[in-house]
């Protein structure tokens, strides 16, 4: 098992200091997370050693720079247990991963009445892109609800998947933690006639993913949540279903004869891979997979039921504070949300700052699942592989200071 | 960077006991905004007789101290008088949010004590959603008339 | 006026050595261009010190990271003479700014029967797209012939124009060089009631590029052609059209307010950026303007004009070597594409390779124009700011080297 | 790395003087094959006769000297064999593109010249195009078989 506190030497920014003095404490990792010094020195290699576009080149350094990017892809499909590289995609982000699935997948697929299932708890990236595409097709969105305790609905199900032609779930929700029974739902939407789209951006980062064991049909994923660059993330989609759908974007690389008017397309995954992809960054990927095999998913995720066991008790001590989400620390991931009563997570947020806590305050791009909730917002903490007790204990303190700020009034201001 | 300076007592409460909170069904001014940076949410009402005065203006919604203190001092600051009084007030707020110094602050009573937001850049937004609402219900207004 | 043999030693990659002692001549530039130390550092910086999404946090590195990346837009802007920030969208590369086009305001705009003009001369990544979205709305593209020495043929124009939607050409020829003349192109094109799609991705790196002076309606680039990070790259349009066109990707950061089945978006230009975006490459890209800045685009442009003119000055004096392309080097960039004798393209790559030249040999995503010269392909230098003389006497020796190899035969071999 | 091991005589040999340039209405395998890395293209023709012999074999198309003479051999190669041997060959082609050692090279005739190919992973996709077309020739004939 690894020490965080030695994890942590890996990561340059973690030197940081921020208003003045204060050491930085990064517990925004369902937001992005920070990069360690192999990933860094990697993309410096790459621009110093191997910078050229991919596949197109006959040179020294189009070989090389191929060879690094489809290295990567081989590593990322080893990772999540896909079947083979070419059922990876790159792309920029689990949005974008997602939005290609609504527009290739979905614009072919669904008709007017058809059904697209989307959990309560979704990201907006995983709600957005389907609003847009049922609005084009008139097919409809059928919200899958959520228990009081912060789980998908299982009673819900039948009736949802009843007609569905797609269910798309979080594999963990970014704002309850909760990770939600992948397989379970593939099961039952299969035998139903839906496929799922899972969106793994807060999952792949934090649990031991496998697509063959899970049974899903697709499965989006976000390189900058998981250690990788900015513009890193991509797609896992079984062969079949990347071989029938057509293609999103258009471009270079993604044919093969091209006339004026029609034109053929490339085998895939290059299909689905329009103009210079994010070379430098998929291969950056490619490293931060490198350095979270080397540290070990099982003790990742380890570490992380830990550190929220920590988090969870500490945090429940504070009078006043409710938690969202699942109260198992085995059934959740490392994304704490909390309530302060008379104190808006907006002012919570800014006043950690001021003590060099870097959490994040507001809807988290789930506006739907607030209004389940009943808050207009919630502060959340999201810890990952360097976050130590020494974080969560900076955290209580600081609490402790927004609370003093605010002295007690009269319960939630709202 | 003190915390003083950004929750002043006057804001503090403005917030636990926010003034002209209330729905109008105004047949005037009303107009809803939202921060999508928080989800904060708050619509401005403002009632303008015959004379161009507001003769009454309130607000709702929810979000933190700042908006909220904001939009309540705005009510207060603004009630009884005349559009175009108003769209100075509006200006001079935007001014001392832009951090700039400057006459005018006298007209801004209470609301002085939103200065200390300018050290806060991502909270100028929370302080400016309540005027950002009425600026647009002026524009409608004067459309209008 | 900078000289290119200084410029060079802000490039730490052309210090390389390829097939053991031969030093990198880096001539594939229209493909994608090496990155200065600055940028490098820039990206460094940024992963070591202010790592952080943007926009959404209320923390210190949230907001120094939106601070540089809302900057970068702004440089961008003033470097593309943008009437502001607004009018600058993030995107990955040209392509996806076509893309975003297509989709966003094609699907809203083309019915059935609609033109869309496309230039015999553009890249796959101003046709495929627009393929994709006549094909869904009934739309038709009308392809603008070129004439024999390679320019837009002019005659044409009234007819093409006639009942076109919106006309899609290229600021630069990535095959042939040629400068289009856009402000005539967008003139006679609002005259008839078409919007104008420039792909700026060849023009914008490398001539001064005004869009106020173009007068054109949208403006694609690609920040991994000027200097930049891959995953670089923009939209500029004219706000109005930006705020009128429905959104292209759906996800966090670019709604306002959302339910289970409608949202309302962002202003722009953060409704067409959603979810996390290409964060530091972007950030790079505005270091990389920032250091063509300090270079003068004047001086970029003339220096180009000048290693142009050697290079074809010396390419003309090979026996049974054909120049595709304008003659007057004042008319064209820093393109040049040839055909040998007895030599296909990709034959003669590999052997210039051997001397450690990276040049291009293909159909360079431009395949109708390929069968427009009646050539399967070409090979293509392509020259920025660190190439020398000495690189261009470097190619017509690997040239000459090619020649031995394949020693004289009969006519093109096809 | 020697170009001599890649443009061996023999090849340009091949590549200046194809032989069995030319179209066939086969009636038989007829499969087109394009490499989208440089736009080369190879239309591969086999005849083949009630017995399963390869009576004649062709192709047309244009590309690099790798591409046109890969084309060239495997129509000498294969012409008069029986389609599993054609089979062995095509795998033993592929074996030696792998840059695996082993028996079966003296099967291949002039196509050994390519075995330099190995050393330029990108000029691969040249050598094999002709072969992937008659692969997919032989698959679509045993299936109607
Ligand atoms: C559950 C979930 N889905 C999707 C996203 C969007 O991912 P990205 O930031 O890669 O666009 C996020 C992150 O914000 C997320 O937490
Ligand atoms: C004229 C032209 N348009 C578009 C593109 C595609 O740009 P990007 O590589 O940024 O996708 C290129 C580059 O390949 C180009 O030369």
């Amino acid at each position: 098992m690894f020490d965080p506190k030695v994890v942590r030497k890996d990561f340059p920014i973690l030197e940081r200091r921020v208003h003045g003095d204060k050491p930085l404490v990064w517990l925004d990792n369902a937001s992005t997370t920070q990069k360690p010094r192999r990933v860094i020195d990697c993309l410096v290699d790459f621009y110093e050693h191997h910078n050229s576009n991919v596949h197109r080149g006959v040179y020294a350094l189009a070989e090389e720079a191929t060879e690094l990017y489809e290295g990567a892809r081989a590593k990322i499909a080893a990772f999540i247990g896909a079947s083979g590289k070419r059922e990876i995609v790159f792309t920029r982000s689990a949005t974008e991963s997602l939005n290609l699935v609504a527009n290739a997948w979905g614009r072919a697929n669904l008709k007017p009445g058809d059904k697209v299932v989307v959990t309560e708890m979704e990201h907006h990236s995983n709600l957005i892109p389907w609003q847009l595409v049922t609005q084009a097709t008139g097919a409809q969105i059928v919200p899958w609800p959520i228990t009081d305790d912060g789980f998908l609905d299982l009673e819900a199900m039948p009736r949802v998947l009843d007609g569905a032609k797609i269910v798309c779930v979080s594999q963990m929700s970014n704002v309850l933690g909760t990770i939600n029974p992948i397989r379970q739902v593939a099961d039952a939407a299969h035998a139903a006639g839906a496929l799922v789209l899972v969106d793994g951006a807060q999952g792949v980062p934090h649990l031991i993913t496998n697509v063959a064991e899970m049974e899903a049909d697709f499965l989006a994923f976000s390189g900058h949540k998981m250690l990788g660059p900015t513009g890193s993330g991509g797609l896992w989609a079984r062969a079949e279903l990347l071989d029938a759908m057509p293609p999103f974007l258009g471009g270079g690389e993604m044919i093969l004869e091209v006339w004026i008017d029609h034109a053929t397309y490339n085998e895939i995954p290059y299909k689905f891979e329009a103009g210079t992809p994010n070379i430098a960054q998929s291969i950056g990927l490619g490293a931060a997979v490198d350095y979270l095999n080397d540290l070990g998913m099982e003790d990742v995720r380890a570490h992380e039921i830990e550190i929220v066991t920590y988090a969870l008790d500490e945090l429940r001590k504070i009078d006043g504070l409710k938690v969202f989400g699942p109260a198992d620390p085995t059934k959740r991931g490392g994304v704490v949300s909390f309530w302060m009563e008379d104190l808006h997570p907006h002012d919570l947020a800014t006043i950690v700052d001021t003590e060099g806590l870097a959490i994040r305050a507001g809807h988290h791009c789930a506006q739907p699942l607030m209004r389940v909730l009943g808050v207009p917002a919630t502060s959340r903490a999201s810890f990952y592989v360097y976050n130590t007790h020494d974080d969560v204990d900076a955290l209580v303190a600081a609490l402790g200071k927004a609370r003093e700020t605010f002295a007690r009034g009269g319960g939630l201001p709202f | 960077m003190s915390l003083d300076d950004l929750y002043r007592e006057v804001i503090l409460d403005h917030y636990r006991s926010p003034r002209n909170k209330r729905h109008i069904d105004s047949g005037g001014i009303d107009v809803h905004r939202n921060n999508p940076l928080c989800g904060d949410d708050i619509t401005v009402y403002v009632v303008v007789d015959a004379t161009g005065v507001a003769t009454d203006a309130a607000f709702e919604g929810q979000g933190c101290s700042i908006s909220q203190a904001s939009a309540s001092m705005l009510t207060e600051q603004i009630r009884g008088k005349k559009v175009d009084e108003i769209e100075g007030i509006v200006l001079n707020f935007r001014k001392m949010m832009a951090g700039e110094e400057g006459p005018g602050e006298e007209e801004l009573g209470d609301l002085v004590a939103l200065k200390g937001v300018v050290k806060y850049p991502v909270r100028i937004k929370c302080a400016v959603l309540a005027w950002d609402a009425l600026q647009e219900g002026i524009s409608q207004y004067e459309k209008a008339h």
